[in-house]
């Protein structure tokens, strides 16, 4: 399988806080690869150094075997990498069908055809009823819908998802669940940040895990489930 | 050390946004003392319902009374006089201000003053990685770090009745456990507790009774355990 | 001569009631009102009354445009104004092009009427004329060889600039500083001691209205002396509210005036008297008087004039010789200037905080104390 | 040598005051995000004010200060409640339009109430001096800065260190939160909105003996304002002191041994470069 | 128990798709309607002139303003570029209005990358005070560098040639002028409502974060915007400049003047199609009624309209009205 996205050493820091310490990150082509870890272990800072949203501290960052450390946010996103905002950025004075149509026409520079692929994957969404709505009259759940479908509109090669799922019900959840499955179909790469572990645990192909922005463990869902390290710094003996 | 009489009543509540309407006809009684769950889908209507009980939306019609007082007819800031305290969806905190400042601001009342220091160190052995972040700016925290923040802030008043609106959203499975365990301490406490959570599982677990509200209507009511129970309640809300 | 009667022949007159330069739209408006009154009184326009109809630009040179087309449309013959150079330009540019004449009182400007156009008049002086009695003084005075200059850095400071350094150099004086500063919020303190580091005998300013106080005050703080404080704009330093605000740091000041209570023109003393009424005991400022005369000189136009058509209006105007409390009016081309009133400005110094006439010396009233007695020797 | 001095000294005078024109600009940026156009004539309101008891009172205008700035905090929360509140909600452009439409009906109710021409008070000390060697010091200047310095280093200490102080940056930064916490922001908004006016008045008052008073002169206060609280910091208090002096001296040395035609445009050249360098003033911590 | 959806939402509450081709016509039709302002109007012909010019020019700041949500408040600074370009080519080296005006829209599409390429890393408020900064500056240097532009004293604009047998110094011709450049800037306006271009400013404005993620180069369309409305601007200022006849530094770059383009902008409604050109009308046409009927209390007056639009319509009036036709 080939590589999309790869990490060397990648460092963030904060003042005097390193938030992200020389992490080695890899997935592979449609792969879904889980990243959990305590609260402030770094993930969302992660998301953020990929996206190119933060300027790297030290460190690499390769995407489809590209250096791509120092590209701008918005070239990454013309290469191909989609993303969330844990803290959810709609537009808020446009519709939502003008949401993702913002996205949509970083593929179809035409408008008609970027219309069409927008109403595309609000359907895919389950958002189409809602097209004409402005964005600030959705729901916590429509908001998140709306985060992953505008990145959805980029036609993503590469999708970083942060707790898209957190604040669903189960029965939403899982419906979101199904939806991540179906986009790793199409052939997207997805990266995501959950604290769920039904869902994490899944969904992921492959989890890697975070504390104090280090990685301390990476394998199966089953392996990391039962990683000492990863009990005692996360999961808890519950 | 419990508080007499002080239950919070809703009677027919109706709310909503501009010229969308939320809360159709909510009723539901918190008794002092009692942990109790409201829970719903995405878009029920829950966040209205706490934002009508703390005067941040003015009902349309209905009562909302707490003890004696009519909360409807009263202003945020009063309200909390009383001894209702929220913890909002979405953490909404001082962004520009330090970890420590946003407590402080939650104990500003001169009722809540002189308690200030001991509560303060109650939230810190709480959450010890606040006490780490005392002087960063609420801003740069972390999600689950800000969750915390704002579940400390609302504990800094020394609230009677304690709204949580999805105090676990986004925090850790250590983190969550701790979460639900802080929540019973506090009503040990004698501190009323009316919790609304998507982690309806453990909601319910933990709460005297519940409500389940439906596109702004309570359908369905009773002891949290016997609702955990119920057929219609695991098929829509926990997909079992 | 009876009051007039019968239809009335109408002017326009557009000046700044409003704004910020609503201080001298108040001043035009008592000039025109008081014209209008002696003159219908008098009789009139050949028995038909005199009417001025006075629109606010409301200190915007688009709004004079607005109101200058109004009056071109409705068969007005001439339009009298406006204040700020900074209108009156515009509107010059405008009414030439129209061809109907616009007659100016108040604007300083040399520009006014340098070149000027054939349908552009100006009664008050420009701002050679405002300097011109400095240098004869000067020349009286003798022992004076240094100038320096500081003005507002704006149309009139540098058209006075331009007049100091132009006679400064016809009668060999040295100049040793020449600025602008920026109006607004005015600290002088820097430039002044600059100036008072390289010292000069003259010190020749042009201000509006209350830069003028503050920089005098300014002046006395940092010690800086000279043999001659000079107002050579006149505006600022030749206005009531200089000494009234300026106390003992105005003292011994010189300044140009186009006009002072003092000058023997018929019924100037009376004039100012019955403006000073009319103005609610506000001190009139020698804008109202010109405006008084502007309002006069284009009564005696209409009388004379065969046809009341702006052109026939323009002939008359040219013609003009008229004595008014303000002085004598005609239009002259001299100097590269066309349709000027040569008018000779006055000096005044403040002396026991009051202006005293002290040159030209056929109309002067007092002596010149000179030179200027150093600040640590006042009391 | 002794020139430097005296107009680096005349500078930093210079710059207390500048102080205290951007000081009340500054807290209400902070504190509600309004960027006040009309800052420069409450200044103006101050003056006006300061001139009507002085010739009605008859006694010094630094006497009639408190009586002063009691005017201009009730205006400031007159104005608050009946104009600023109900558009609390409207987008940030909203309140910029209605500071613009309070500072022109202001200024021109200061016209019709006192008329156009320019006001100048003589006062002992308009031009009376004191020295230290062969440097002077302007005395008004000087109770100016003293003052500026008293009460910008009051109020900071007052925001930093205080409950209220908290109450008021908690209600700027989320006024729902604000309200959970039980903090009537409404009543903190006005609060605010007078002690800046009073602040401007302070201001007006101060100025008053040295420069003068015209109803439209506002404006070229606002500016100068603008500029000292974006050196200093919007927002923060105590850098506006720094802020002012800063361009106090600059603008002194630039005047004197540059030109002085160009005197404002260096206050403006420090005022862009601080924006792009240190665009959270330079004085406060630096959000990059 | 019935299963939710997965969101709740409501209607349209802003049906924008698909309303580009009822506001074209509305468009084609004013326009219509205003060419025979001058034979209906021959006495205001210069009040048409200002409020058609401003109009033009505040759809012009609105292109960086409204749409892209970059409140400038130093668009006097094009105003005078265009107007000072134009006369001194032709008062210096007998260039034709016309080509002046060209090479002004040249120069201040060069400053606008500049000035742009600077300034918008600065966020809200910030860029505001930038903007203030740098037209100040230029005001005061104008002021000062006389060899250049005739410095404070000002400079007058003698005969022009005529423009295709046209006298430009007739207000008549000056309307249509006017009108023709108020066509252009709706016409950009009408683009930016439906274009990708004009989706990629309204992100920008809402969210810049969010917009980057999407592919958008925030500052690269930002200085595009700039571009644009600079140089709409600065053809508006060529023409004011004619309209005058006579200006200097002082009012042509004036704090004022740019605050006054925003003020109509926002008036009538930022970032819509018509919003400008009501801000315009109501302000420079309402200032005009207000001076007639209200002697000496015209700018009071002008304060308390402004107050009152912004308490009953803080989005603007054109927003007001379709909020209000829509309930
Ligand atoms: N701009 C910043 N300045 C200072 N510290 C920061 C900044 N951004 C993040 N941090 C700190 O870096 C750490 C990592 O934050 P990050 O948001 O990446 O955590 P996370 O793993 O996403 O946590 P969560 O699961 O709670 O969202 C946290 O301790 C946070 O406080
Ligand atoms: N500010 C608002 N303006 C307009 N509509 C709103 C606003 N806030 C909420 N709504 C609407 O009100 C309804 C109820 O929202 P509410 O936030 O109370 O739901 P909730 O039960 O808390 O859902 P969630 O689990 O997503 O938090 C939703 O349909 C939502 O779209
Ligand atoms: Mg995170
Ligand atoms: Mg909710």
């Amino acid at each position: 399988m080939p590589e999309v996205l790869r990490t060397e050493r990648l460092t963030r820091v904060f003042g005097g806080l390193v938030a992200v310490n020389e992490v080695e990150f890899a997935a592979e082509e449609g792969e879904i690869v889980g990243l959990i870890g305590p609260n402030g272990a770094g993930k969302t800072t992660f998301f953020n150094l990929v996206s190119g949203a933060l300027r790297v501290s030290g460190g690499r960052i390769f995407f489809q075997g590209r250096e791509i450390t120092h590209a701008p946010a918005y070239r990454r996103a013309e290469l191909g990498i989609g993303r969330t905002f844990q803290v959810m950025k709609p537009f808020p004075r446009l519709t939502v069908m003008e949401n993702v149509l913002v996205g949509a026409f970083l593929r179809h520079p035409s408008r008609l055809a970027a219309e069409r692929w927008a109403a595309e994957i609000l359907k895919m969404m389950g958002l189409s009823e809602f097209a004409a709505a402005s964005a600030r009259s959705l729901t916590t759940a429509g908001r998140k819908r709306l985060e992953i479908a505008r990145a959805l509109a980029l036609n993503p090669t590469l999708l970083l998802l942060d707790e898209v799922v957190a604040g669903l019900n189960p029965v939403e959840a899982e419906g979101t669940v199904e939806l991540i499955r179906r986009i790793r179909d199409r052939g997207t790469t997805i990266i995501m940040v959950e604290h769920i572990m039904r869902v994490i645990m899944g969904l992921s192909d492959r989890i890697v895990v975070l504390t104090h922005g280090r990685k301390i463990a990476e394998g199966t869902p089953p392996q990391v489930a039962s990683n000492p390290d990863v009990i005692n710094a996360y999961l808890g003996t519950h | 050390m419990r508080d007499p009489g002080f239950t919070l009543t809703l009677r027919h509540l109706q709310a909503g946004y501009g010229d969308v309407q939320v809360l159709w006809d909510v009723s539901l009684e918190v008794r002092p003392g009692e942990l109790v769950a409201l829970i719903g889908a995405n878009g029920a209507g829950k966040t209205t319902t706490l934002r009508a009980v703390a005067s941040l939306l003015r009902a349309r019609d209905g009562e909302v009374q707490f003890g004696t007082n009519r909360l409807d007819r009263m202003s945020a800031h009063d309200i909390v006089n009383l001894g209702v305290a929220m913890v909002p969806e979405g953490r909404q905190l001082f962004n520009q201000m330090t970890v420590e400042e946003n407590l402080l601001t939650g104990s500003s009342l001169s009722r809540t003053r002189p308690l200030r220091r001991s509560n303060l160190d109650r939230v810190y052995a709480l959450f010890p990685l606040l006490r780490e972040r005392r002087l960063q700016e609420a801003s740069t925290l972390s999600g689950g770090e800000q969750q915390m923040l704002a579940i400390g802030r609302g504990l800094m008043s020394a609230p009677r009745l304690l709204m949580l609106d999805e105090p676990s959203l986004g925090l850790a499975p250590t983190i969550v456990e701790e979460v639900f365990g802080v929540v019973q301490d506090i009503r040990r406490e004698g501190i009323t507790v009316l919790l609304v959570e998507q982690n309806v599982q453990q909601a319910l677990r933990i709460a005297d009774r519940a409500y389940v509200l439906e596109s702004g209507r309570i359908v369905l009511a009773g002891p949290g355990l016997e609702l955990l129970q119920s057929a219609e309640v695991r098929r829509a809300y926990l997909g079992i | 001569a009876a009051p007039a009667s019968g239809e009335p022949i109408r002017l326009g007159a557009i000046s700044s009631l409003t704004g910020s330069f609503a201080t001298f739209g108040s001043m035009e408006r008592a000039g025109y009102a008081l014209a209008v009154d002696d003159i219908n009184t008098a009789g009139g326009i050949n028995g038909r009354p005199l009417l001025i109809d006075l629109q606010d630009d409301t200190s915007n040179a688009n709004t004079a445009l607005t109101v200058a087309e109004q009056f071109i449309r409705s068969g007005v013959p001439l339009v009298l104004g406006a204040y700020s150079s900074s209108i009156t330009k515009p509107l010059a540019v405008y009414m030439a092009r129209q061809r109907v004449p616009l007659l100016n009182s108040n604007s300083a400007d040399d520009s006014i009427t340098k070149p000027g156009s054939d349908y552009v008049f100006r009664v008050g002086q420009n701002t050679d004329a405002y300097v011109k009695p400095l240098f004869g003084l000067f020349k009286q005075l003798g022992g004076i060889k240094t100038i320096a200059i500081l003005v507002s850095n704006n149309a009139l400071g540098h058209s006075v600039e331009n007049s100091l350094v132009t006679q400064a150099k016809d009668g060999d004086y040295q100049v040793v500083f020449d600025q602008a500063y920026d109006e607004g919020l005015t600290d002088f303190r820097p430039v002044l001691n600059r100036i008072k580091d390289i010292g000069a005998d003259v010190l020749a300013m042009s201000s509006y209205e209350a830069d003028a106080v503050a920089l005098m005050r300014q002046i006395k703080e940092v010690n800086l002396n000279a043999k001659v404080f000079a107002g050579a704009g006149a505006t600022g330093f030749a206005i009531p509210s200089f000494l009234k605000g300026g106390g003992e740091a105005v003292e011994y000041v010189i300044t140009s005036a186009a006009w002072s209570p003092d000058v023997h023109y018929p019924r100037a003393h009376e004039l100012f008297a019955r403006l000073k009424a009319f103005m609610g005991g506000v001190e009139p400022s020698y804008h109202a008087i010109r405006s008084y005369a502007g309002a006069t000189v284009a009564a005696d136009a209409l009388r004379r004039a065969t046809t009341l058509t702006p052109e026939g209006i323009r002939e008359t105007l040219l013609a003009t010789r008229l004595t008014t409390p303000f002085g004598t009016v005609e239009f002259k081309d001299f100097n590269g200037f066309h349709n000027q009133n040569p008018l000779p400005s006055i000096l005044m110094q403040v002396q026991r905080n009051k202006y005293i006439t002290v040159w030209p010396p056929d109309v002067a009233v007092g002596k010149v104390i000179y030179p200027t007695p150093v600040w640590t020797a006042r009391k | 040598m002794v020139q430097f001095v005296q107009i680096v000294v005349n500078g930093v005078f210079t710059g207390g005051v500048y102080a205290i024109i951007g000081i009340g600009l500054s807290l209400i940026f902070g504190v509600m995000r309004i960027v006040n156009f009309a800052h420069g004539v409450f200044l103006v309101v101050g003056m006006f004010t300061t001139l009507f008891f002085f010739e009605r009172l008859h006694v010094d205008p630094f006497l009639v200060i408190p009586l002063v700035v009691l005017v201009g905090g009730l205006l400031g929360i007159v104005l608050e409640r009946f104009l600023l509140e109900p558009i609390v909600r409207a987008p940030e452009h909203a309140s910029i339009l209605m500071t613009v439409g309070i500072g022109l009906v202001l200024s021109n109710l200061l016209l019709f109430a006192f008329g156009d021409a320019p006001q100048i008070i003589n006062t002992r000390y308009s031009t009376s001096t004191w020295h230290l060697g062969p440097i002077t010091f302007s005395t008004a200047l000087t109770i100016a800065f003293v003052l500026t310095v008293v009460v910008i280093g009051g109020l900071a200490l007052i925001l930093e260190r205080t409950d209220l102080g908290r109450s008021i940056r908690a209600a700027a930064q989320n006024a729902d939160a604000a309200e959970l916490q039980g903090i009537n922001t409404r009543r903190v908004r006005s609060l605010v909105f007078g002690i800046g006016f009073a602040l401007a008045a302070l201001a007006g008052a101060l100025l008053l003996p040295q420069l003068f008073a015209h109803p439209s002169i506002g404006p070229t206060y606002t500016l100068k304002a603008f500029v000292v609280t974006v050196l200093g910091g919007m927002g923060n208090v105590a850098g506006a002191i720094g802020g002012g002096l800063l361009l106090g001296v600059t603008e002194s040395l630039g005047a004197a041994y540059v030109s002085s035609s160009y005197r404002d445009a260096f206050g403006l050249a420090a005022f862009l470069l601080v924006l792009l360098l240190r665009p959270a003033g330079l004085f406060g911590r630096s959000r990059t | 128990m019935r299963r939710t959806p997965p969101s709740g939402s409501h209607p349209a509450t802003r049906p924008r798709i698909g309303a580009g081709t009822s506001s074209l016509t509305g468009a084609l039709v004013l326009l219509a309607l205003l060419t025979f302002y001058p034979a209906a109007f021959p006495s205001f012909i210069t009040l048409g002139v200002t409020i058609v010019l401003f109009a033009a020019m505040a759809s012009a700041w609105d292109v960086l303003g409204g749409w892209t949500g970059q409140l400038s408040l130093g668009h006097a600074v094009f105003v005078g570029i265009g107007a000072y370009t134009m006369a001194l080519l032709v008062l210096r080296n007998g260039v034709a209005p016309w080509w002046g005006a060209m090479v002004g829209m040249g120069a201040s599409v060069v400053v606008a990358a500049m000035w742009g390429g600077v300034t918008f890393r600065l966020r809200g408020p910030y860029f505001a005070l930038a903007s203030i900064a740098v037209a100040e500056m230029t005001r005061i240097v104008a002021n000062n560098w006389a060899r250049l532009t005739g410095g404070a004293e000002g400079i007058s604009l003698p005969t022009l040639p005529l423009f295709l047998g046209l006298d430009l110094f007739s207000r008549r011709v000056e309307f249509y002028m006017a009108l023709i450049l108020l066509g252009l800037a709706l016409a950009v306006a009408w683009w930016l409502q439906r274009s990708r271009f004009g989706y990629h400013l309204q992100a920008i404005r809402e969210d810049e974060d969010a917009a980057m993620a999407l592919g958008i180069n925030p500052t690269r369309e930002k200085v595009w915007a700039f571009l644009a409305s600079a140089a709409l601007t600065s053809l508006g200022g060529s023409l004011y400049g004619i309209f005058l006849g006579f200006f200097e530094p002082r009012g042509m770059f004036s704090l004022d003047l740019s605050v006054q383009l925003a003020l109509m902008a926002y008036i009538g409604g930022a970032g819509t199609l018509f919003g400008p050109l009501i801000g315009a009308g109501l302000l420079v046409g309402g200032s005009e009624v207000l001076r007639i009927y209200f002697p000496g209390k015209s700018l009071f007056v002008y304060g308390v309209l402004i107050i009152l639009v912004v308490l009953f319509a803080p989005d603007g009036l054109s927003t007001a009205v379709r909020r209000a036709r829509r309930a």
